[in-house]
């Protein structure tokens, strides 16, 4: 018998979304953690991707060099743009004829739209936004099941849920809250064809037109690198030091709720909790003293530098490194410093 | 046109005041609209504080088989003399206090004022919350009903009982009284509920049990010299502590409040009371102090005004809540007897002055209307005599080995060096003349 | 005449949790019961559209008995039936079960006077998961469109909507047949103030209420626990990051420091991956 | 309108008064303000901006040019900067019905 682990590999317009990479990662991770099992069961486990679109072929071969030894493609017109029902019945047709032990899917919005359409109509367990994913052993039961990590309340409580008695054990997860895998070139894997009739009942809902987001790089919530400035810059001009070292690092510029609420910038910059919630790889906050508020919406970033003349401004609780003095200075020294840096390698 | 929101009596407020007379006027038939600007009754109340039983009481008999939902009981009360690192307790226990039921309740006002409403609204009072009542409406001179700031939102009855609160823009646009809030015969308190396990609330403060609780006017270095008073109550599974100064005080020292309440949660005998206890919630509420001085005439053609909106507050013995209660149920009874009359003139609605006349509610106003002016003119009682009281008692207590003759002399000097002898007996007679009313 | 409906639900106010730290459970005294968020505007959008094409408009929760006052808010809004679905047999039930209990209340409300659309909240800000409103279009057999900010036009008589919604590239506008099921973002509607008379109107309405036999017999099966493929084995406070290592400008001077500064941001290791991209 | 030394030995700490707000329920009405500056010039030439202190929440933050701005939604309709403002520039009301500070203890 063969244990599957199953991701979704999402993609737009001929474009993998890295999230299945990163997903792929993690299920070859799960798969390791059930070796033991399998040693003396003699099962084998696999590392399996779902792939639906339009001519795709391309990436079921990418979806291979991340991890996956498989990969499902359903390559039909009728998939170019994503739809909830056509999609969710081809998933759901593939799940009944495979029955593999856990899915994963990206919690973009399309994947939180598909996942909770699929889940329901397999009739079984899924745990949304996951942050932590492994196999472990469960009370009165036998062997490893899925152990899925997730905040609830807001943030205020982390809770670990189970899905026992129902395969495919699922789960979504957030872009970035895992690491891409090294990609191996040479890597091999199989590809194979399932055929899936799209039946007109499945196009209820279609497609009238798409109308491109002008700023949707600024997306403050999928931005890497953020540098955020609040009240410490004194005045709105501020900001324009704040933008030279977003651009310096490809970032986006950030705000806190007060420079906000002074007019200095526009509420798409907000970051806290009535603001966006960020989990960029880098955070420069400078002249935020750091309100819960604040700190509630950024402190699950990778690595934090926090500026600021105060020594005990709280944004210092959740930082990685701070740096105790005036902005107006340090940043200029860090943009010369990066700079030189450039110069140098180019 | 929709048909006309018509009501016997309308209250504004779903306050103690407001939610009392409701209670009254519906039990005795009459139909009642009672108009809350908050999400519920108590959302916008806060005080430090405690309840009184015999206020409670009057109003349902069988307060307490309807299991009120209360905080501890106040077996403990009296006064903490701050100084700036000591403390002198005069408090007292026992005796007097230990009635059954005891006199006082600390309580909660969010979750007390809504289980106030709940019993008025079993009387048949009918209460509208999220409403702001923004005007009246007039026939001739006479309130015949009130403008709310919903569409379509005008509320018709013969007879309005404004219960707004102190900030009582209604009771000015009445015409009940010709100026805003007086900066000097008002007060601004901050507070902060501070969550403690119960066990380690009645360890710290030597209360036997959750049973036990109490009700302590802090005075002196709590308010930095400032006219104004500190308060510590307990409630089951928390401390309630805050400070409140007069508003012309705050304007000249440009203290910010929250930091002269840190300074108060870190005095050096209060701190420990409230080591590794949590903020469960930060507020603050202005105090009518003026009493007499700023009463507001109490009727009109139509309307009349009870609570702290008529600054019907007692500062001295924490008295606000009973004295609303009581107003409140005067008001209620006027509003009745003008409806058998169908009577709502000024005149008729004159009665409830009388009424109130006869209770402890005018009594103890006119009594005490000497007394934030005293407070004002003399800040030596919030600063001078409790520290002189600190030093006194504990040169007393360490006097040992010391001849005595000199250690009074050097109680003596800590009085003089702060306050010369002739002013300290003056500031003395001025107290006994303000408490007196004379 | 439209018929629409809107499933909401009472959360608590996330914004005002208190975690008890040995329990790590939420501390329920003091933290108040709130109409979701998403839901409320939800049922501004449905409001809006029934006075439009005139019509009727009810709305359905699932939860304790004190979600009364939730529903209570939904006809203050302009819901002109509301129904409570409570019972103790419910609880625990986990997104799946909780679709199932909610998708056949629809499709009975839906067998007596057919509806149009049919709104969720995008997702309730206490669990997050954003499954019920996915999960009751499967379960009513009827398109889906999710993350819904605008409803262009709702055509009862061509039997078609037109809704757009928003991803991370762009507004999509789509149109489906009806009935359909959408999940609504904030920006679907603004909340209206009520006029007094709907105020007094809701505040003297009587909710509906069901339970898991009445009027409909629920397959015990598939509700509460026994229902839900899901339970969380455990559950805690999220730890607290230690405070940070901080350089002093005034001590080590600007050069220094930013040097110290960057040299310890680029050892952060998704730090120095991203700075691969970045040269 | 001189600052009066308070002679105490202890000193004044000072607080972050935000971190204190988020103890606090707020209905916050998204669409109408319920406080504003009546005439920013006054407070431009307002000397002192006793406002900035005096609020309970530090709802009055300065601003550059010495203007003021007021974080409307953390005001707790206590009334104190509608009598001490030196110039009553503040106008003042109520919330609408249902929105502003909801106490949860009280």
């Amino acid at each position: 018998m063969t244990r599957r682990f199953w991701v979704f590999i999402e993609q737009n317009k001929g474009v993998m979304h890295p999230v299945g990479a990163e997903l792929l990662g993690v299920a070859r991770r799960l798969a390791n953690e059930i070796s033991d099992e399998l040693a003396d069961s003699g099962e084998q486990a696999v590392v399996e991707g779902i792939l639906v679109g339009c001519e795709v072929d391309h990436i079921a071969q990418e979806a291979i060099q991340y991890g996956a030894e498989r990969v499902y493609v359903v390559d039909d017109p009728g998939f170019e743009h994503y739809l909830n029902r056509p999609y969710t019945e081809a998933l759901t047709h593939l799940v009944k004829k495979y029955q593999p032990e856990v899915f994963l899917i990206g919690a973009t919005t399309l994947g939180r739209d598909l996942a909770g359409a699929v889940a329901t109509s397999v009739k079984t367990g899924l745990t949304a936004d996951c942050t932590k994913l492994e196999m472990g052993p469960v009370r009165k039961a036998q062997g490893k099941y899925l152990l899925a990590t997730r905040p609830a309340f807001g943030g205020n409580v982390i809770a670990t849920i189970v899905c026992k008695d129902y395969q495919p054990q699922m789960a979504t997860v957030r872009p970035r809250v895992f690491e891409i895998p090294e990609r191996d070139e040479g890597a091999a894997g199989e590809v194979i064809q399932e055929d899936f009739q799209i039946t007109s009942d499945m196009l209820a809902a279609n497609l009238v037109e798409f109308i491109a987001d002008k700023n949707a790089q600024f997306n403050l919530e999928y931005a890497d690198v953020i540098v955020s400035g609040g009240k410490g810059l004194g005045n709105p001009q501020g900001f324009e030091l704040i933008k030279e070292l977003a651009d310096e690092l490809g970032g986006v510029v950030g705000s806190s709720r007060a420079a906000v609420d002074g007019g200095w910038i526009d509420y798409e910059h907000q970051v806290g909790q009535t603001g966006k919630h960020v989990r960029p790889k880098l955070y420069i906050a400078a002249g935020i003293s750091g309100a819960i508020q604040h700190k509630v919406g950024m402190q699950d970033s990778d690595y934090i530098l926090a500026i600021n003349t105060d020594p005990n401004a709280p944004i210092f609780e959740v930082a990685d490194l701070g740096v105790v003095g005036d902005l107006y200075q340090v940043i200029p020294e860090m943009l010369q410093q990066l700079r030189d840096q450039k110069g140098a390698q180019s | 046109m929709t048909e006309k929101i018509q009501f016997d009596v309308v209250v504004v407020g779903a306050g103690m005041a407001g939610s009392t007379a409701a209670a009254i006027a519906a039990r005795e038939g009459l139909q009642v609209a009672v108009i809350e600007r908050g999400q519920k009754p108590g959302a916008k109340n806060y005080f430090g504080g405690a309840l009184y039983t015999h206020a409670l009481e009057e109003i349902y008999p069988d307060f307490f088989d309807r299991k009120p939902p209360l905080e501890r009981p106040v077996t403990e009360t009296g006064f903490w003399f701050l100084s700036n690192d000591g403390l002198v307790k005069a408090t007292v226990q026992g005796g007097y206090i230990d009635n059954d039921p005891v006199d006082a309740y600390v309580a909660l006002r969010a979750e007390f004022d809504l289980w106030w409403a709940e019993q008025a609204a079993a009387e048949g009072a009918f209460f509208i919350p999220k409403t702001l009542v923004t005007d009246f409406l007039y026939e001739d001179g006479q309130v015949i009903g009130v403008k709310t700031d919903r569409p379509q939102g005008d509320v018709y009855a013969p007879v309005v009982i404004v219960c707004e609160g102190v900030n009582n823009m209604l009771t000015q646009k009445l015409g009940l009284i010709d100026h805003d809030l007086r900066i000097s015969k008002t007060a601004l308190a901050v507070k902060q509920l501070i969550s403690l396990p119960p066990k380690e609330i009645n360890a710290r403060l030597g209360l036997p049990d959750t049973k036990h609780g109490m009700a302590i006017s802090v005075v002196g270095d709590v308010s930095m010299g400032m006219p104004g008073l500190g308060f510590l109550y307990t409630t089951t599974s928390a401390l309630s502590i805050g400070v409140g100064v007069t508003l012309d005080a705050l304007q000249e020292t440009q203290i910010k409040p929250y930091n002269l309440l840190q300074r108060y949660l870190e005095h050096p005998a209060i701190a420990p009371l409230v080591k590794d206890g949590q903020l469960m919630e930060y507020g603050a509420h202005l105090i009518p102090e003026g009493g007499w001085t700023t009463l507001p005439k109490l009727y009109t053609a139509g309307a009349m005004v009870a609570g702290d909106a008529a600054s019907m507050v007692n500062a001295i013995h924490w008295e606000g809540t009973n004295m609303a209660i009581t107003a409140g149920k005067q008001a209620a009874l006027t509003a009745v007897e003008a409806h058998k009359q169908q009577d709502f003139s000024a005149k008729s609605l004159s009665k409830y002055q009388d009424r109130l006349k006869e209770t402890f509610v005018l009594k103890d106003l006119k009594q005490y209307r000497k007394m934030s002016a005293f407070l004002s003119n003399h800040p030596e009682f919030m600063d001078i005599y409790p520290a002189f009281l600190n030093d006194a008692l504990g040169l007393f207590f360490t006097g040992f080995g010391k001849p005595k003759r000199k250690l009074y002399k050097r109680i003596f000097r800590s009085l003089t060096n702060r306050r010369p002898l002739f002013k300290a007996v003056g500031d003395l007679i001025a107290f006994g003349r303000a408490v007196i009313g004379i | 005449m439209v018929h629409l409906l809107v499933s909401v639900k009472q959360v608590p106010d996330t914004t005002n949790i208190r975690i008890d730290p040995e329990t790590g459970s939420l501390i329920r005294k003091g933290v108040p019961a709130i109409l979701n968020p998403y839901d409320a505007h939800a049922v501004a959008a449905a409001a809006t559209w029934k006075r439009k094409l005139g019509g009727k408009l009810t709305v359905i929760t699932m939860g304790p008995a004190a979600a009364e006052e939730a529903l209570q808010e939904c006809v203050e809004m302009g819901a002109d039936r509301a129904v409570l679905i409570s019972d103790r047999k419910f609880a625990g039930s986990d997104t799946l079960a909780t679709s199932y209990v909610l998708g056949e209340a629809i499709r009975k409300i839906h067998q007596e006077d057919p509806l149009d659309v049919i709104f969720f909240g995008k997702q309730a800000i206490d669990g997050d998961t954003a499954q019920v409103g996915p999960g009751a279009a499967v379960r009513l057999d009827m398109p889906l469109v999710t993350y819904v900010v605008e409803i262009q036009e709702i055509n009862k008589e061509q039997g078609y909507a037109l809704f757009v919604r928003k991803t991370e590239s762009g507004r999509e506008v789509i149109r489906t047949s009806l009935p359909a099921v959408i999940t609504a973002e904030k920006s679907i509607a603004e909340i209206p103030y009520a006029s007094l008379p709907d105020l007094i109107t809701s505040l003297r309405y009587q909710p509906e209420f069901w339970t898991a036999h009445e009027p409909l017999a629920y397959d015990q099966a598939q509700i509460g626990l026994k229902g839900s493929p899901t339970w969380v084995a455990q559950s805690g406070t999220p730890e607290a990051h230690e405070p940070a290592e901080t350089i002093s400008v005034e001590e080590f001077g600007v050069q220094a420091s930013v040097d110290r500064a960057l040299k310890d941001m680029l050892a952060d290791k998704s730090v120095a991956s991203l700075w691969k991209e970045i040269k | 309108m001189s600052k009066k030394q308070t002679d105490n030995k202890r000193e004044l700490p000072q607080v972050y008064v935000d971190d204190m707000l988020m103890s606090l329920k707020y209905f916050t009405d998204e669409q109408e303000l319920h406080l504003s500056i009546i005439d920013p010039a006054v407070c431009q030439a307002c000397e002192d901006q006793p406002c900035i202190d005096f609020c309970p929440v530090g709802a009055y933050r300065p601003q550059d040019g010495r203007t003021v701005q007021i974080a409307v939604q953390s005001c707790v309709e206590c009334g104190t900067c509608r009598v001490l403002c030196p110039y009553l520039n503040v106008s003042w009301k109520n919330p609408r019905g249902g929105y502003g500070v909801s106490y949860k203890f009280g």
